[in-house]
């Protein structure tokens, strides 16, 4: 007999309800102080991609010509670049790119992803197979190099470069989600809900997709994570955002010539990548608590 | 070869090359190989004078018409054969012939023929008279091969060096050519030429003493090698130029006023301390600059900054809402800053940019860059100003961007471009410089300097303005 | 007396958690002597593995030892060092783990992990290791020690898994074996042959043993004290015998009571199971533990935990009433449950199935496909027949394996039959699932055997309600949340429990509540593939009880599936022995433990431990494993294990179905006559003096 | 398990073609005639057409692919476009130099991550795990453009290392050594963290197992359980990612090799792109797959060795 109470759980009297579930993984999440700060980092750096434009003491390009090159100070913060720009300015102004880049291309690629992953796992057959296999060879080259075989097409610019992180995620996040559905499509209470005449649309939908969810919120966040890596690679490389957008890689790239001049100017948007990257893996070692429901 | 043994290495850091047929070759790095594999007919010493090289010197008739060159004795291509007239005929045949379609084309148009009038002596005659003829002999492509060639990539040269090794996207191996005709060259015995796609990664090889001498690198990066132990930097002014160019032939560019505003809403100065770090000079719009100084004039100034001024002429050009044009740049050198910069200052005018920052190939690919309104263009050092004039400026010009065309301009460029008088040529360019000044579709904010950074324990290294240029054979250890 | 071998004195042991200390066994004292089989019971949660765990001194990372002692020979195993430790590992007591599979290591060869257990013990060379593994091998009967010893555990079959771990424990000579519920993972079958090897070894070898088990049918076949454990703590504790004939702690009536004997039924003598369920060990009760659960609680219970008293010499038991009990004053039974009455079944048929085939591809790639490979399959249900009558209850039993749940998965539609028809109230169903009518689903829902399973951990209990009853009846959102609460309270759960999630029920209440969801739809026909085997025997006893109930309120017809053959013998009207994908045997379920049988289904009722030690049961073992269904034995399916093989006859030719007077019918060879002659009855009372 | 290879090869075939023709449709839209890019700005239109002529490429399409396969197919990858070369030595050199490359990394990058993932594992929650999971988190942060040019500043210009790794062609290992570590360190601190903390999870994983409560309870000591019973089990899932990351070492460090201007196949790929080289981007993506492919082989095979519950070829 495999034992299968728990009376710890069962005996609890105040059950939480469906909207309090939240709650109670959200202080789940909270008691993990290194969860806790992956999120707070990450809701900064969220409120200041949406309000970086008013707290941006100066303007995106704005040149001061007689404080080219200065190190950090009073009047700025992070120093100014080559050209006279504020750097903190830029920084904060950066974290909208990467929203708007690494954020919005994960967040399609999940979407678009995950439901190509739930029809291919759960309907199987022929489809599955030929959207595996497509997915495969588009897997078999590192995606930094598809993404500049997409980019060398599409022409750097920032629309590309959200397309590629699209095009580069969407298999990956497929087969994650697909390897979770098909480990649940087996389970008993989706047969159960077959049985009991439930649509396949509904079993995708309201009973498959709950369990993904787990899995894809971590995955979600890793691809972020990724994808951060990615749109600072290709501007690195000269061939993502061109300047003289504030993105964060492309200023690591411009400020590399002046490494000896202007330090603070590759290391401040370095470290905002950095930051931002280590917050995101925090968070998703995090999402794993908060999307749990004890089975 | 010389008396004294070829000896040492020397690694230079260089762009990959990519053509290897001497007369499509283009880039500093393609231009360098060649004019150690190979040899020009004359050369052009880093003073701009024109010197032998293959010819050991020149005869030009009275009427200007006619050029005799007399070959070196005892020179022969690395295959073994002998360096005869008819090479020289045949590379200079397929140069100008519009039929295969290279770049000197049009630069050799006006040569009526060219004869072997000797076992080792060629004539060249010319429709009409050309001041710059030696040097268009010295033009970047004008290598000169064997009239046996069959491929015209397989680095058959009668020059210093001899290709060893090449492999693409890596590196190429040249090693002294024992048999060179010039006594005491080559001094190297082997020049290893290892290809970057990062100017960084130059700079840290050089510092960190994988490569011995790097040439072109962007100015901060020049900056951070100053004072560095052990390396010793070169710094020369060039005529090469960046310039922002307004179509002229359709709006808003067909009204002059418009690139005037522009002209007042630009801070050159800022432009030069941003830009270039202060390194080169000031511009005045015209390709004619300061280096080229029995031409350039210090009278014409580009006019200072007026915001005030440029607004008002915008209005009157009817744009007092502001004009919103997009730039469209190349992805190299400084261009993307100078367009940021740009950007700053037009703003104040009310000329706001949109940056269009495209890749190279993207950019000059399909000819784009002929097309666009508004565009920023690299063009690099010359050793003469009239081929600016006669490529960029002159009505249908084949490179003329800004599709300018204006007959008083193309008179002048005529006239400067053929007589052999001197003064009446320096006052036609101080014409032009002016007519550009007051009506030119381009702003040329800056000329850029040469900068180049070579280890210590060597000898003869003269750098060239067009880096490729610069002369390997007389590089030698100490 | 001498020092006993293993003395626990006021153990107390928890475990850290994250609410703090979880108290899992508290001052427990027990002594083992030397030889002597000592049996702990009790339910899920109780703290068995943790005591079994104790006396190993391994509680892992979070356990430990929060007071009192375990003497070992008289030692105190928490002064010992490291290095002690693993001397006594080495020597003194070994484990057998519940589950064989994963108490191996999966990449490790058999041979290597029985060597581990003895190269340690003594200063021995490699070829005599070899000797040592292969002769312990066969000292646990496996058949061809050599081949085993090169296998993988998964290459082996878990009663052969359970028999390695045996040897790896006797590899070691200790004089303690601590078993926790060695054989709950293993078939009837498997489980009987790994008993009576237990028996033997322990019996041989003198040696000591604490036997955790849940199933009091093992434990009183082999142990000679039993303790029952309840929510940490020891309730009760005597000899077997003494335990078995007077049960004197109510809880060791109620888990007596919830086991069906062979034989008995629903509508004679219904099972009494446990109300409610185990306490949680981080809020219990400040009395007796068990007095919410208790049906002789009275006001001192509630209030004043019961000391442990000895009522004889030999015996424990922790309960205010005991002596009440012992006097025979109160009867702890419950007599809560009225025998189910059953009306006779209607004799018109509801289902039919003829000659149904349920195969499974084995899977091929695309590149197998490509590659022209032939598709091959595996024949699970093999031409079988079946009806049911309305409101009957037909009860199926086999081994693990023997395509049971294929069965009712191709009834229900889940897998698509490969041929034969199936009719249902006269209508033949389509294959698949998919191509039924929303009518057809009503009239025919199912009942997983997982209850963990069963319910979508994300959903509301409620919304897993709802959902029959709006896809099934066409009720409205409302009409069906309406519905909710009487759906529960059919089940005897708690309105409230509706907004629960499923991890937050336990698995009992998991099942009730798909019990809930199948009836929901008031189905003709109702299959429930093994509802109660994954459940503890108090809670089981209360499902039996609910289904059959409700099966009566629904005019419901029921195909019930079960291993244990008296858990199917209580329940059902007849009974069908499956084997192979094949019918062995069928009949009226009264009859079913008498003779004739079919080999199979005596050998079946042989392996059952009664839970009785005054219980005499036949021996007859099965030999060899259950052949693979992708290529099963010609002739009779059962005669590669046949203990009544009769010879080339059984190999050639398929048997013929004999019939008997009373209604059975048998799938053999041997005529009725020679089976009735031959087989006596398989289980006897024995009486007292055995 | 013979055949189980031949399937795997003839999935990989199907691979290869699909990923070549997904790279053909690809580089037939790349806009920039690919003459143009060749052959440069300052070229006439006559020129341009011999070079389409000789390149063939105004033959339809399917036509050019079709002689791309049929050519592949006998072993023959055809000319680079841009540089002329014949491109299978040319791959095969950048091939060598990225296997060299990745397997040094892997050489580094194993041992030590899976050794501080089973050390932190084996410490859980002690401050050896915390030391290692801030150490590691602290590199996943670090993208690897940045942590080159720190390890160029510190380990080249302070302590002597090689700041560039460009190698000759046919440079022996040992030779190459000195190039390859600044650019191995590079790519291990990106592999590390992950590799460690898979490793770490997969160890906390087994050590929950019964059978190492089997293991401990023979009376086996510690290391013996450790290394015999746990380790083995637990770098199974680590192969797997191993063998994911060497399909990006062998020509995803574009970064990388740009960085320390390392002559690998990332870097000629790039350098394909760029110049529109067709021929030259269709052998390096071969090249590329196969290598991968062969990688996920091996690492499927290693793992069903180290797990024999994986039977090969399900
Ligand atoms: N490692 C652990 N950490 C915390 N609590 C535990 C741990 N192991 C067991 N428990 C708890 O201790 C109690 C007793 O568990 P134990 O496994 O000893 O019970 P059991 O009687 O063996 O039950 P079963 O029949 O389910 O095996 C349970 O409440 C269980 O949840
Ligand atoms: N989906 C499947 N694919 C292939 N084979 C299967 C599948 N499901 C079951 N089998 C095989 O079919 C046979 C019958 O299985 P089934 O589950 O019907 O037996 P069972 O009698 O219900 O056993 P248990 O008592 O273990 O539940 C077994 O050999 C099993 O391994
Ligand atoms: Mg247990
Ligand atoms: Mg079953």
């Amino acid at each position: 007999m495999t034992t299968t109470t728990n009376p710890d759980l069962a005996s609890e009297s105040a059950a939480p309800v469906r909207g309090q579930r939240w709650l109670v993984s959200l202080r789940a999440l909270l008691r993990n102080p290194a969860h806790t700060a992956g999120l707070i980092i990450f809701i900064l750096f969220l409120l200041i991609a949406i309000f970086g434009p008013m707290l941006a003491p100066y303007g995106v390009n704005e040149q001061i010509v007689e404080d080219a090159r200065q190190a950090p100070s009073a009047a700025h913060w992070f120093g100014t670049d080559r050209l006279g720009r504020d750097v903190f300015s830029r920084v904060l102004l950066g974290a909208r790119d990467i929203f708007s880049l690494a954020g919005l291309g994960t967040l399609v690629a999940v979407l678009v992803g995950t439901s190509l992953g739930l029809l291919s796992g759960y309907r199987g057959g022929l489809f599955d197979e030929l959207l595996m296999r497509f997915f495969d060879s588009l897997l078999s080259l590192p995606a930094l190099l598809l993404a500049l075989l997409l980019l060398g097409t599409l022409g750097p610019s920032r629309q590309s470069v959200l397309l590629v992180i699209i095009v580069v995620y969407i298999p990956i996040v497929a087969r994650v989600v697909r390897s979770v559905v098909l480990s649940v499509k087996t389970r008993g209470y989706i047969e159960a809900a077959r049985v009991q005449g439930e649509s396949s649309a509904r079993i995708l939908f309201r009973e498959i997709l709950p369990a993904v969810l787990p899995a894809l919120a971590v995955e979600a966040a890793l691809r972020f994570s990724y994808a951060i890596f990615l749109a600072s690679s290709l501007g690195f490389l000269g061939v993502g955002v061109q300047p003289p957008s504030p993105d964060w890689g492309l200023m690591v790239k411009e400020a590399r010539d002046n490494v000896s001049q202007t330090p603070w100017a590759l290391w401040f948007p370095a470290g905002a990548i950095s930051i931002l990257v280590i917050a995101v893996n925090l968070l998703a070692d995090g999402l794993k608590t908060l999307f749990r429901v004890e089975d | 070869g010389g008396a004294a043994p070829a000896e040492g290495t020397l690694r230079v850091a260089f762009q990959p090359l990519v053509q290897t047929d001497p007369a499509t070759i283009s880039s500093d790095t393609e231009v360098f190989v060649a004019n150690a594999v190979y040899d020009y007919l004359v050369d052009v010493d880093p003073d701009s004078n024109v010197v032998p090289r293959l010819a050991t010197e020149w005869d030009i008739n009275d009427d200007g018409l006619t050029y005799t060159f007399p070959l070196a004795e005892g020179v022969s291509f690395h295959d073994g054969s002998a360096l005869t007239a008819e090479d020289v005929v045949w590379t200079f045949d397929r140069l100008r012939d519009p039929d295969n379609g290279y770049p000197t084309a049009d630069l050799y148009a006006n040569i009526t023929g060219i004869e072997a009038t000797g076992e080792l002596e060629v004539t060249f005659t010319l429709d009409q008279t050309n001041p710059f003829f030696l040097y268009d002999l010295s033009d970047n492509h004008a290598l000169v091969m064997s009239s046996d060639t069959e491929d015209p990539s397989d680095f058959n040269g009668t020059g210093p060096f001899v290709v060893e090794s090449y492999s693409p996207e890596d590196r190429i191996l040249l090693t002294a050519n024992d048999d060179y005709f010039v006594d005491g060259q080559p001094q190297l015995a082997t020049v290893e030429v290892i290809f970057f796609s990062d100017e960084n990664a130059m700079v840290d090889a050089l510092r960190g003493g994988q490569v011995d001498l790097v040439m072109r690198m962007s100015t901060p990066l020049f900056e951070s090698l100053q004072g560095v132990d052990g390396i010793t930097t070169y710094n020369i002014p060039t005529g090469g130029f960046d310039l922002v160019r307004l179509r002229a032939d359709r709006e808003p560019g067909n009204d002059p006023r418009v690139i005037q505003a522009m002209k007042l809403a630009t801070d050159r100065a800022a432009i030069l301390e941003l830009v270039q770090q202060g390194y080169g000079a000031v511009g005045n719009d015209s390709p004619i600059g300061p280096i080229f100084d029995a031409y350039h004039d210090d009278g014409v100034q580009a006019p200072e900054r007026d915001v005030e001024a440029a607004r008002a002429l915008l209005a009157e050009a009817g744009y007092e809402d502001g004009l919103d044009l997009t730039i469209h740049v190349p992805n190299s050198g400084g261009r993307p800053d100078l367009a940021a910069v740009l950007q700053d200052q037009w703003a104040d005018a009310g000329i706001n940019l949109e940056i269009s920052v495209e890749p190279e190939e993207v950019y000059y690919g399909e000819n784009g860059w002929l097309e666009v309104d508004l565009g920023i263009t690299g063009w690099g050092a010359r050793p003469y100003p009239q081929l600016y004039l006669d490529t960029m400026l002159v009505s249908g010009a084949v490179w003329n961007e800004s599709h300018f065309s204006d007959e008083e301009f193309d008179a002048l460029a005529a006239l400067a471009g053929s007589t052999l008088d001197d003064q009446e040529r320096i006052d036609a360019y101080s014409q032009i410089q002016q007519l550009l000044a007051e009506r030119g579709p381009v702003i040329i904010p800056y000329h850029f300097p040469q900068f180049a950074a070579i280890r210590d324990g060597f000898t003869g290294f003269q750098l060239e303005a067009f880096a490729g240029r610069t002369d390997v054979h007389t590089i030698g250890t100490e | 007396m001498a020092v006993p071998l293993l003395q626990l004195k006021d153990l107390s042991v928890a475990y850290r958690s994250r609410r703090g200390a979880l108290r899992a066994v508290r001052d427990l004292s027990l002594e083992i002597a030397k030889g002597q089989t000592y049996g702990l019971v009790g339910e899920s949660g109780s703290g068995k593995t943790t005591l079994a765990l104790a006396v190993l001194n391994y509680l892992g990372k979070d356990g430990y030892i929060e007071s009192g002692q375990v003497l070992f020979e008289g030692a105190d195993m928490a002064a010992l060092d490291e290095a002690g430790l693993r001397a006594l590992w080495q020597g003194g007591m070994a484990h057998v783990p519940q589950n064989p599979f994963t108490a191996l290591n999966p990449s490790m060869r058999i041979g290597e992990q029985v060597a581990e257990a003895i190269a340690l013990n003594s200063e021995i060379d490699a070829p005599e290791i070899e000797t040592r593994v292969l002769d312990l091998l066969a000292q646990v009967r496996l058949p061809d020690p050599a081949r085993v010893a090169r296998a993988y555990p998964h290459e082996i079959s878990g009663g052969q898994q359970q028999r390695v771990i045996i040897a790896i424990a006797l590899g070691r000579q200790p004089s303690l074996l601590v078993l926790d519920e060695p054989t709950t993972a293993l078939d009837v079958t498997t489980e009987a042959v790994v008993l009576d090897l237990l028996r033997e070894l322990v019996r041989d070898r003198d040696t000591a043993a604490l036997y955790v088990s849940h199933n009091l049918g093992v434990v009183a076949g082999l142990t000679d004290r039993v303790a029952v454990l309840y929510a940490s703590e020891l309730v009760e504790d005597a000899p077997t015998k003494e335990l078995y004939r007077q049960p004197l702690h109510p809880y060791t009536r109620g888990l007596l009571d919830s086991v069906p004997r062979l034989g008995q039924r629903k509508d004679v003598k219904p099972l009494q199971g446990i109300e409610g369920q185990i306490p949680s060990l981080t809020d219990l009760p400040s009395g007796c533990l068990f007095a919410p659960r208790c049906p002789l609680a009275i006001d001192q219970c509630w209030e004043e935990r019961p000391p442990l008293d000895h009522p004889t010499p030999d015996r424990r038991v922790r309960c205010h009433r005991w002596p009440e009990i012992l006097a025979g004053e109160v009867d702890a039974g419950r007599d809560a449950v009225e025998p189910i009455q059953v009306e006779d079944y209607q004799p018109e048929t509801i289902l039919t199935v003829e000659q149904l085939d349920v195969q499974y591809p084995i899977q091929r790639s695309l590149a197998d496909v490509l590659a022209g490979e032939p598709a091959r399959y595996v024949q699970v249900v093999d031409q079988l027949d079946l009806r049911i009558r309305s409101r009957e209850t037909l009860g199926v039993v086999g081994e693990s394996g023997s395509g049971k749940s294929s069965l009712a998965r191709a009834l229900i539609g889940l897998v698509a039959a490969e041929g034969g028809e199936v009719e249902l109230l006269g209508v033949q169903l389509p294959a698949r699932l998919d191509a039924r009518s929303t009518e057809t689903l009503a009239h025919l829902q199912m009942v997983f055997q997982n209850p963990e399973e069963a319910l979508n951990p994300y959903l509301t209990i409620a919304e897993s309600l709802r959902r029959p009853l709006r896809n099934l009846r066409g009720m409205s959102y409302a009409e069906a949340q309406a519905m909710v609460p009487q759906l529960l309270e059919s089940v005897r759960l708690p309105a409230e429990y509706a907004r629960r999630l499923p991890g937050q029920l336990s698995g009992g209440e998991k099942q009730r509540v798909a019990i809930a969801r199948a009836f929901a739809t008031h189905p003709d026909l109702l299959l429930a593939d093994e509802p109660v085997s994954a459940l503890d025997v108090s809670v089981q006893a209360n499902i039996l009880n609910l289904l059959a109930e409700l099966q009566n309120e629904h005019d419901t017809a029921m195909l019930f599936i079960a291993h244990d053959i008296a858990v199917v013998g209580y329940l059902a009207d007849r009974i069908a022995v499956m084997y192979l994908g094949q019918l062995m045997q069928q009949g009226p379920a009264e009859i079913i433990f008498d003779p004739p049988y079919h080999p199979y289904t005596e050998a079946l009722l042989s392996a059952v431990p009664p839970p009785d030690p005054f219980v005499k049961q036949e021996h007859i073992r099965l030999s060899g494993e259950v052949p693979s269904a992708a290529d099963p034995p010609s002739g009779c399916p059962f005669h590669t294990r046949c203990p009544r093989f009769l010879g080339d006859i059984c190999v050639e030719q398929e048997p013929p179905w004999r019939e008997t007077q009373d209604g059975k019918a048998i799938y053999c060879h041997i005529p009725i006559e020679e089976l009735q002659a031959a087989q006596s009855p398989v289980l006897r009372f024995n009486g007292e003096g055995d | 398990m013979a055949r189980y290879i031949l399937r795997r090869l003839a999935f990989l075939a199907l691979t290869l073609v699909l990923t070549s023709l997904l790279i053909f449709v690809i580089t037939q839209l790349l806009p920039g005639d690919v003459c143009r890019v060749i052959l440069g700005r300052e070229v006439g239109e006559a020129a341009s057409q011999a070079c389409r002529a000789e390149l063939r490429l105004d033959d339809p399409a399917l036509v050019r692919y079709g002689d791309w396969l049929s050519g592949f197919l006998r072993g023959d990858m055809g000319l680079s476009y841009s540089t002329d070369a014949e491109i299978g030595p040319l791959v095969a050199e950048r091939l060598g130099n990225s296997l060299m490359l990745a397997g040094f990394t892997l050489a580094i990058a194993v041992p030590l991550a899976t050794g501080l993932g089973a050390l932190a594992a084996l410490n859980e929650g002690k401050w050896l795990d915390n030391l290692i999971s801030v150490f590691s988190l602290a590199v996943v942060g670090l993208p690897e453009f940045v942590t080159g040019i720190v390890l160029i500043e510190l380990l080249a210009f302070r302590v002597g290392l090689p700041a560039n790794s460009s190698i000759r062609p046919g440079t022996g290992f040992f030779e190459a050594l000195p190039s390859l570590i600044l650019p191995a360190l590079t790519a291990t601190l990106v592999l590390l963290a992950y590799i460690a903390r898979l490793t770490r999870a997969g160890v906390l994983e087994e050590l929950k197992q019964p059978y190492v409560r089997t293991a401990a309870l023979k009376g086996l000591p510690r290391w013996v359980v450790i290394l015999r019973h746990v380790l083995r089990n637990a770098l199974a899932p680590t192969i797997t990612v191993v063998a994911i990351s060497f399909g990006w070492l062998i020509s995803g460090l574009v970064v990388i090799e740009n960085v320390f201007n390392y002559p690998g196949l990332g870097r000629l790929m790039v350098f394909a792109i760029s110049r529109r080289d067709l021929p030259l981007l269709q052998g390096v993506a071969m090249v590329t797959v196969l290598a991968f492919a062969l990688a996920n082989l091996g690492a499927d095979l290693l793992y069903a060795a180290l797990n024999p519950r994986i039977r090969v070829g399900e």
